[in-house]
């Protein structure tokens, strides 16, 4: 690999807020990784864990308890020692209940020791997710001097102050940030692993993001030579890049999963019957979506059937799952089983400005008129589209899911299981599914939690809470000499490997 | 000069601003979804949605809340970012610049395009030339602005790599350079609105019996087009420059987002779908204050070029 | 052949003291230092009696007040102070419907005959429409009232139909004397009637002018810069200067010996027509002072030849002459005839 | 005799508007004589502007001129643009109607005065500034330092008529085209201005040409007059003369139009009708339809201008039948 | 007394009927082809502008698809056909309610003048420098996307120029003779308003109004842009040309055509305000 020069990446918009803790968004998540460091990392193709800042880990028998080994001679990005005290002041903060959306990855911690390069985290319970936590942003380690020395009041005020100029152990470390324009991380020239020449990586001496939000423009940097990576490519636009000789148009399998959330209670807010409430209906409208069509209208291709609520790069993703191949035939038969014989209004919530939201639904009018369901789309802005929903206000709405840590529990816990969220608020609640997640959490035996896994998916399906779309990748279109940049499917994009042709 | 004026519209601008203030703070509070739903996004917790209004103050009621957020303004202090975490006022300053910059630019640029063509399309009015300057400008004129700058984008930028395809560059010769194209999209829709009334005006100047008596005195074309016609023809158009500078500033959004100029536009629109409350007010409030002032430049050049234009 | 106009015929308007003022813009700046604030003085104090069924000249130069008088006569001005009586009506204090009922009866016909009919109706349209207004004549009546109202100012029927733009400035003229006669009215007050005309259309007006005044025994307040118009047609002539009438006389009189210094360089200034009668030397020299910053005592004491200390001081009053003319000069004061020499109209 | 300084020859100009060519000005001769001041009157229409604009091609196109002006040997008509500057504001100079309108706004009256010194006598910065105060001085403009820097609407209307003269003599001309220069005037003023324009006529030994229609004014300063009718010269004389025994019907019918020319409030003798309409002119003499001496011989053809006496040029065919008129010509002030 | 009458003058000749311009002519030639398409859009589609054709995605223009068609195979021509009538709504819509507003609210103050005038300034004055797009935006936002929407909030701007306009106008008329005449005659001063001077101050108003109808139409694209515009599967110009700008490169029919049709209206308003600024300036 060649070493030193800046690549330049175009990203749709800039971070927000560069704390591992209190951030909220994709936006700080998919890039954060560079800057901290976890102790255990996600692989590349998403489905196990691989040693980070510890280099190994181990569980006891009973699950209890788990001893992580860090490496020697770690180091910050200013060259200052990492500690294990570091380590346990990281992870008491990030599952401080009292701060940030995210501590409950690591609710099963019950107390951390810490004694030379040990770490040992004492468990309430046996957690099967905790190494993929541990591989999660949210568990960055972070320097606690330089943390405690920044200035501010308390935590939040700290984090403010602290995040304008992070210092992390992460392959890069932020030196210029210019906000809503661009971002430039630097080499971290203490980072622990090495190059395939032996050497510290990163290979690159910086890696610099520049915000362009409109598609078109960022695209046509990216074809005059200004920009090396292009995120967010327009699915409609794959077809034509991949035939562009000095571009790698590359689709990185990802997470995601674009789905339909129903309203499943049997009354809407205002009263009102709700059509949906009923099984047949869900599965109907299921059926009658042909997802072929769809992921050629909507995807150009590149999509793939959804078979699961989860996607298929998940962790414990039951392969043998069927989805729901389009048949009209047995949709019009549902319908016909149900209550609305003769079909129903119903309305969809889509985000504002969102093309691909656009066209999904205007396919699904036509195909859902041909069981006499009739679609009115209703556009909202995000904000606007999330406060509708969090009101459980809402027949029908587009969503998308992409996980962010390596285990099929996140996302159950939000699809599939009331208590969080009332399952994405669709009001979907199964007993059965409940239970065996509950089962799930504690289950240290990969078998055993891989059949409950197939039971909870296939349970989901038979409930059709949601009507299944498609994964789709992330279309990250690159000049032909970058090489090694990877996009996890968890969506982070990682350029400790990358490097620049020569 | 007319300072007694100039204090005046400064202290006329005071209730406006009160009302902007008030209105602005009640219409972002009427928005449907709050800060809340727009920063944690579709995952949050009742829990977690409560906590954060709360640490925002978001709990309290409407009045308290405009208390605050008087009291905080007198101080100098338009709050943080929701999103962003960081002052306000720091935000503006780094964004305003480059609008400011991007405005300007276009300004200069439409008027470029505007004067010479407009004399032109004057002196030869109903002739080819003006037919074809007007109608190009027409042209400019009713197609969305997104597209002119997508299409100067793959032309200029892609196609040609005259220019930089976005960004904003390093100093003022780079602004100079990146944001020609932008300028360029909105100096085209400027000159378009300019061409129109100052060919009307430099016509209707044309005519007027003080452009005879200079050529009674034997003067030089030229001089009589710049001393005479063109100082009186810009009269009328100056107001109406103000006006769409105005405009300009506020309507930056799209020229912004298309072209990735992190201006104030462009960060606007992103508080407004982002519920970040602080950064709405607090940028309709520097909107209105520069709007405000770009009138008063605009009526103190219009006293300037007009020696009978009574400020009142 | 004229109407004998006895010094005894009833007055039908008596002005008294009318004073009107027109403020000015102030600047902040000059408010907070508590400057007065400025006003143009039009009218000050104007003494004037319009006699049952005369005309009356009215002439000064421009800016003098003459359309300010005219305007706040038919109380399109409200005047600061001062009273006008219109036979038993106190004028100044009409409102609604009696100020309109006052209207009808004293009109008053303007001097622009571009801008004052609406270009957009019909002469039809703009008389009907004063006919209706105040109910002059039922709708079924009002077409054959529009052909005689169109005779009586000489225009022809088909003229109904038709726009302003039609219309020559002259028989716009007409038109806008046509609407004020479909009022009925008692009096006219015709400001500049004739001086956007030119001269041989100019007589044409002036003759209708005088047959109406005839045949409908109207009473006219006309006012003009003209003086050989003024002239012609008026039985008496009032002259203005800053606001203020500074002479009243019949027209032979005035003309013949004109009193006020004003009155007299006005008369001189006017170019006869007879090329052999030159003078190298103005008549008058300086100009009219600003009416933001009218002189102490006699306005005219600034260009007049024979202004002395006292013209500075005191104001002089509207005094009636033993042989009749009414005239506001220190030189016709009570104490004493006037130096004789220096009533001599330089020539 | 002398040789005329300007001769004008057949001029013609021809203005196209939308309802067919405006004929403004046919067939127009006349000389001036060096010093002569010339009254050019006629009623509102007749030509009168657009005849003197045509003297230093002021007209743009469309409008057409056609013709000649012999000035200095050349003709002003069909010199090149250079020269005819030279000529225009230098050694012709123009005053207009309305001083407000002819003043450019937005430029003090002494940058109004420096830039026609600066085009015609080259001088500039403090000359031009003393030089024009100087000028302003000679129009009689108090304080004329002071005012230079005023804007014209900081003058009075008799002020800014004295300010566009000086404007006009800056180049020290030898002829003056003055446009109604005191119509908009009050009486005591354009006395003032006429009496100025007396004055500097003699000092600086210009000849003027004075357009006006107010006939009062015409006989308080002319020479020798031109009557205008219908875009035609129809009669010139001198001013004594024309006044007396008028040669031309329509003359006539303008003096005796006046007031004061009949007993006080008796009716007024007016010209009935109105002016020709010049897009579309009846065959033979234009004042023929309102004109009472009317013969058939002026329908048939239109009269010439001819020399009906010495140095009397009339186009009426009857014009030895006019009466004179000298009795009837009663004074403003007796 | 001796009666004297004058004889009746005789009438110049009735002026030749002056015809419009044809400037005026020729932009209401184009209205009615507009009209036409907004009208009977179903005589003159060849398709259905919503139906998807999965056989036909993205192909170019043909003469069975002279536009081409879209990403979903819809035939872009039918699509710029029913889209003529929904942007001719939104012409009419984003300035109707601005223009009735605005020039009677201008005709009042600015017969009225003093407090009612000031206050109104300061209404308009705050509205002026609120930033337009963005506070359409906000007020769309908050009302939520969809045409009607976007009328709210052009209205709730839109009106400050035709009151300026209109004031300044009925304030200038208002000094005509004219108008004084009127109330020498004892008219009411609503008829004086009403019959006399909003006729006659109304006209820049009007001209100002064709200048609007295509700004509001682009108004529609530019929120179609942000995705608050016209809502699916409505075909409108500004939002085709908007959901076209991906394809530019690779299908540009799809944006060009709708993009043309903006012109063409545009062109159509620009011509029919300057016609009527000429057409209905009254003759002196
Ligand atoms: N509406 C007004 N507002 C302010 N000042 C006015 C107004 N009308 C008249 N004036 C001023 O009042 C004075 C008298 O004006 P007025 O029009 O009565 O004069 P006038 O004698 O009719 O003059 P002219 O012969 O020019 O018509 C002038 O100085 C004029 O500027
Ligand atoms: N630029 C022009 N376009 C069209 N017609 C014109 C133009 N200039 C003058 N005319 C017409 O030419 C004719 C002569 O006009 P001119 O201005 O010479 O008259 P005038 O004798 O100076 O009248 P006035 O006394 O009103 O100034 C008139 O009918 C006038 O309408
Ligand atoms: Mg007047
Ligand atoms: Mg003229
Ligand atoms: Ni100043």
């Amino acid at each position: 690999a060649t070493r030193g020069g800046q690549l330049t990446f175009g990203r749709y918009a800039d971070s927000l807020f560069l704390d591992p803790v209190l951030n909220d968004a994709n936006l700080d998540i998919w890039i954060l990784t560079n800057l901290y460091d976890t102790l255990l990392q996600p692989t590349n193709d998403g489905k196990g864990v691989q040693p980070g800042l510890a280099s190994s880990y181990t569980t006891s028998k009973d699950g209890k308890s788990m001893v992580l080994t860090l490496r020697p001679g770690l180091k910050f990005a200013d060259g200052s020692a990492l500690s294990a005290s570091d380590v346990k002041w990281s992870l008491d903060r990030a599952r401080n209940p009292e701060a940030g959306a995210w501590n409950s990855s690591l609710a099963s911690i019950n107390s951390i020791a810490v004694s030379g390069n040990k770490v040992t985290l004492n468990l309430k319970r046996p957690d099967p997710t905790l190494p993929a936590a541990l591989a999660t942003f949210n568990a960055a380690i972070m320097p606690q001097k330089l943390f405690t020395a920044a200035p501010g009041k308390n935590d939040a005020e700290k984090a403010k102050a602290f995040a304008e100029k992070p210092i992390g152990s992460g392959p890069f470390v932020l030196s210029e940030w210019k906000r809503g324009s661009y971002m430039v991380m630097k080499r971290n020239p203490y980072y622990w692993k090495k190059g395939d020449d032996g050497k510290a990586l990163p290979y690159l001496d910086s890696v610099r993001f520049e915000i362009i939000p409109d598609d078109n423009t960022r695209i046509l940097k990216l074809q005059a030579g200004e920009l090396q990576i292009a995120e967010f490519i327009p699915l409609s636009r794959v077809a034509e890049l991949k035939a562009d000789s000095r571009l790698n148009m590359t689709l990185f399998p990802s997470t995601k999963v674009n789905s339909i959330l129903m309203n499943n209670r049997p009354k809407l807010n205002d009263g009102t019957e709700n059509p949906l409430s009923d099984v047949n209906v869900r599965q109907a409208l299921n059926y009658a979506a042909n997802k072929d069509a769809l992921i050629q209208v909507v995807t150009y291709g590149t999509g793939k059937p959804m078979k699961s609520y989860m996607s298929a790069t998940t962790p414990l993703f039951d392969a043998k799952q069927p989805g729901f191949p389009y048949d009209l035939v047995k949709a019009k038969a549902l319908m016909a089983a149900s209550k609305y014989k003769n079909g129903f209004e119903v309305t969809v919530l889509a985000t504002s400005g969102n093309a691909d939201d656009l066209a999904l639904l205007t396919a699904l009018q036509q195909m859902w008129g041909a069981i006499g369901v009739k679609l009115k789309i209703e556009q909202l802005d995000a904000a606007t589209k999330t406060a509708r929903y969090r009101a459980n206000d809402f027949q029908m709405r587009t969503a998308a899911w992409t996980n962010d840590i390596n285990d099929p529990s996140q996302i159950t816990t939000y699809y599939a299981v009331f208590d969080n969220i009332e399952s994405v608020h669709t009001g979907f609640k199964s007993a059965e599914i409940d239970k065996l997640f509950a089962q799930s959490q504690q289950e240290l035996n990969p078998a055993k939690r891989a059949a409950q896994y197939q039971q909870i998916q296939s349970l989901y399906l038979k409930a059709a809470p949601i009507v299944y779309l498609y994964e789709t990748p992330y279309p990250v279109a690159m000049s032909k000499k970058v090489k090694g940049f990877f996009q996890i499917p968890l969506g982070n994009n990682l350029f400790a490997g990358a490097y620049l042709e020569k | 000069m007319h300072a007694s004026y100039v204090i005046r519209r400064l202290l006329q601008i005071i209730p406006t601003f009160l009302a902007v203030m008030l209105v602005v703070f009640l219409l972002v509070r009427l928005l449907p979804g709050d800060p809340a739903s727009a920063i944690l996004g579709d995952r949050a917790t009742a829990e977690i949605v409560e906590r954060t209004n709360r640490e925002l103050g978001l709990d309290r009621p409407l009045p308290v809340q405009f208390g605050v957020f008087v009291r905080n303004l007198l101080q100098g202090d338009l709050g943080d970012s929701i999103s962003l975490k960081i002052p306000v006022l720091r935000l503006i300053g780094e964004r305003l610049p480059t609008t400011l910059f991007l405005t300007a630019y276009a300004a200069v640029l439409g008027v470029l395009m505007a004067v010479p063509l407009a004399v032109v399309a004057a002196v030869r009015r109903n002739t080819w030339v003006d037919g074809v300057i007007r109608a190009v400008f027409q042209v400019g004129l009713s197609l969305p602005v997104f597209y002119v700058a997508l299409q100067l984008l793959s032309l200029l930028g892609a196609r040609l790599g005259w220019f930089p395809i976005g960004g904003y560059g390093e100093g003022f010769g780079e602004h100079l350079y990146h944001l020609f194209l932008p300028a360029l999209t909105l100096g085209l829709n400027l000159a378009a609105i300019l061409v129109r009334t100052l060919r009307n005006s430099i016509i209707e100047v044309l005519t007027a019996e003080y452009v005879d008596f200079a050529r009674a005195k034997g003067l030089r074309s030229r001089v009589i087009m710049t001393r005479h016609v063109l100082r009186n023809a810009l009269i009328a158009t100056i107001t109406l420059l103000g006006l769409n500078i105005g405009a300009l500033i506020g309507g930056a959004v799209i020229t912004e987002t298309v072209f990735a100029i992190p201006g104030v536009g462009r960060l606007m629109v992103d508080a407004i779908f982002g519920r970040d409350y602080p950064v709405i007010q607090g940028l309709t409030l520097t909107f209105a204050l520069i709007v405000s002032l770009v009138f008063l430049i605009t009526d103190l050049i219009h006293a300037r070029l007009d020696p009978r234009a009574e400020l009142s | 052949m004229t109407v004998p106009l006895s010094k005894s015929t009833p007055p039908l308007m008596e002005i008294h003291n009318l004073t009107k003022t027109f403020p000015v813009a102030q600047s902040l700046l000059s408010r907070w230092r508590g400057q007065p604030r400025k006003a143009v003085q039009a009218l000050t104090d104007v003494e004037l009696t319009v006699r049952r069924g005369e005309t009356l000249g009215i002439v000064g130069e421009s800016g003098c007040g003459k359309s300010t008088l005219a305007r706040t006569l038919v109380r399109l001005y409200d005047a600061d102070r001062g009273s006008v009586r219109y036979g038993e009506l106190d004028v100044l204090a009409l409102r609604g419907a009696d100020l309109r009922q006052y209207n009808r009866r004293v009109q008053m016909i303007f001097q622009d005959p571009y801008s004052s009919l609406n270009p957009r109706m019909t002469v039809e349209a703009v008389l009907r429409e004063a006919l209706s207004v105040h109910k002059m004549r039922p709708a079924t009546e009002q077409p054959a009232r529009v052909r005689e109202l169109l005779q009586l100012v000489g225009l022809p029927p088909e003229a109904a139909g038709r726009l302003p733009h039609e219309f020559s400035g002259g028989q716009r003229q007409r038109i806008g004397i046509a609407r004020a006669l479909a009022l009925e009215p008692e009096c006219l007050i015709a400001d500049e009637l004739v001086s956007a005309l030119d001269v041989s259309v100019q007589a044409q007006v002036v003759n209708l002018l005088l047959e109406l005044q005839e045949r409908l025994n109207l009473t006219v307040l006309f006012v003009a810069h003209d003086l050989r118009l003024v002239r012609h047609i008026s039985h008496r002539v009032a002259v203005m200067y800053l606001g203020r009438v500074v002479e009243v006389s019949e027209t032979q009189t005035i003309f013949a010996t004109p009193r006020h210094p004003y009155t007299q360089a006005l008369l001189a200034a006017a170019p006869t027509l007879d090329p052999s009668r030159r003078t190298a030397a103005p008549a008058i020299t300086g100009e009219l002072p600003s009416p933001l910053n009218v002189p102490s005592g006699c306005a005219f004491r600034t260009r007049c030849p024979h202004a002395f200390d006292r013209c500075a001081t005191e104001r002089p009053a509207l005094l009636k002459l033993a042989d009749g003319p009414e005239v506001a000069c220190h030189l016709y004061d009570s104490d004493g005839s006037p130096p004789a020499a220096s009533l001599k109209v330089a020539t | 005799m002398t040789a005329p300084l300007l001769k004008v020859r057949d001029l013609n100009v021809r203005i196209p508007t939308p309802g067919g060519v405006l004929h403004a000005v046919r067939g127009v001769n006349f000389d001036l004589l060096p010093g002569e001041m010339l009254g050019l009157v006629g009623e509102s229409g007749s030509g009168k502007s657009v005849t003197l604009r045509s003297l230093i091609r002021l007209h743009r196109p469309p409008i057409r001129m056609t013709g000649s002006v012999e000035y200095g040997g050349q003709n002003l008509l069909d010199v090149s643009e250079a020269k005819l500057r030279d000529v225009r504001g230098g050694q012709i100079s123009m005053i207009f109607q309305e001083p407000m309108s002819a003043l450019n706004p937005v430029l003090t009256v002494g940058e109004q005065i420096g830039e026609n010194l600066r085009e015609h006598k080259g001088l500039r910065g403090r000359a031009a500034q003393e030089r024009a105060a100087e000028l302003l001085d000679l129009t009689g403009i108090p304080s004329p330092r002071a005012r230079l820097a005023d804007y014209p609407h900081q003058f009075s209307g008799g002020m800014r008529q004295r300010a566009m003269i000086a404007i006009a003599l800056a180049s020290e001309p030898q002829l003056l085209l003055a446009d109604e220069p005191t119509t908009a005037l009050d009486v005591t003023i354009q006395d003032q201005i006429l009496r100025l324009l007396l004055r500097l006529r003699e000092e600086l030994h210009m000849s003027v040409i004075l357009v006006t229609h107010d006939l009062g004014v015409v006989a308080q300063t002319c020479d020798r007059v031109a009557v205008m009718y219908g875009g035609r010269l129809v009669e010139t004389a001198g001013v004594n003369d024309l006044f007396h025994a008028p040669k031309h019907a329509y003359t006539l019918g303008l003096l005796r139009s006046l007031p004061g020319a009949g007993e006080h409030r008796r009716p007024l003798q007016p010209i009935p009708g109105g002016p020709p309409d010049l897009r579309s002119l009846p065959p033979g003499c234009p004042f023929a339809p309102r004109c009472g001496y009317v013969t058939e011989e002026c329908r048939a053809g239109e009269p010439p201008l001819l020399e009906v006496a010495p140095g009397r040029f009339s186009a009426c065919i009857h014009s030895d039948e006019l009466p004179a008129l000298k009795a009837s010509l009663e004074e403003v002030s007796a | 007394m001796t009666t004297m009458h004058s004889p009746a003058l005789e009438v110049a000749a009735r002026p030749r009927r002056r015809w419009p311009k044809p400037t005026l002519l020729i932009g209401l030639a184009l209205l009615l082809l507009l009209l036409a398409a907004a009208l009977f859009p179903r005589a003159l589609a060849p398709f259905s502008p919503t139906d998807f054709d999965y056989e036909a995605l993205l192909k170019g223009p043909s003469a069975k698809h002279p536009f081409g068609t879209d990403n979903f195979g819809r035939d872009v021509l039918s699509r710029v056909i029913y889209a003529t009538r929904v942007d001719l709504q939104i012409a009419v819509f984003t300035t109707l309610f601005p223009f009735l507003f605005g020039t009677l609210l201008g005709a009042l103050t600015g017969y009225l003048g003093r407090w009612s005038d000031a206050v109104v300034g300061r209404i308009a004055d705050l509205v002026v420098v609120f930033p337009f797009l963005v506070l359409v935006i906000a007020i769309v936002a908050v009302l939520g996307p969809g045409l009607t929407n976007m009328y709210i909030a052009v209205s709730a701007v839109g009106w400050v120029s035709y009151w300026r306009l209109t004031r300044g106008e009925v304030m200038n008329q208002k000094k005509a003779e004219y108008a004084q005449a009127g109330r020498v005659l004892g008219y009411s001063p609503g008829r004086i308003l009403l019959r006399h001077l909003l006729p006659n101050a109304v006209t820049p108003a009007i001209v100002y109004l064709m200048t609007d109808m295509s700004l509001g139409i682009l108004l529609g694209a530019s929120l179609g842009y942000l995705g608050l515009g016209a809502q699916p599967p409505t075909a409108e110009w500004g939002v085709m040309v908007a959901d076209g700008k991906n394809f530019m490169a690779t299908a540009w029919w799809i944006s060009t055509f709708p993009g043309l049709a903006l012109t063409l209206a545009g062109v159509t308003f620009s011509l029919i305000g300057d016609g009527l600024a000429d057409a209905l300036r009254p003759r002196a």
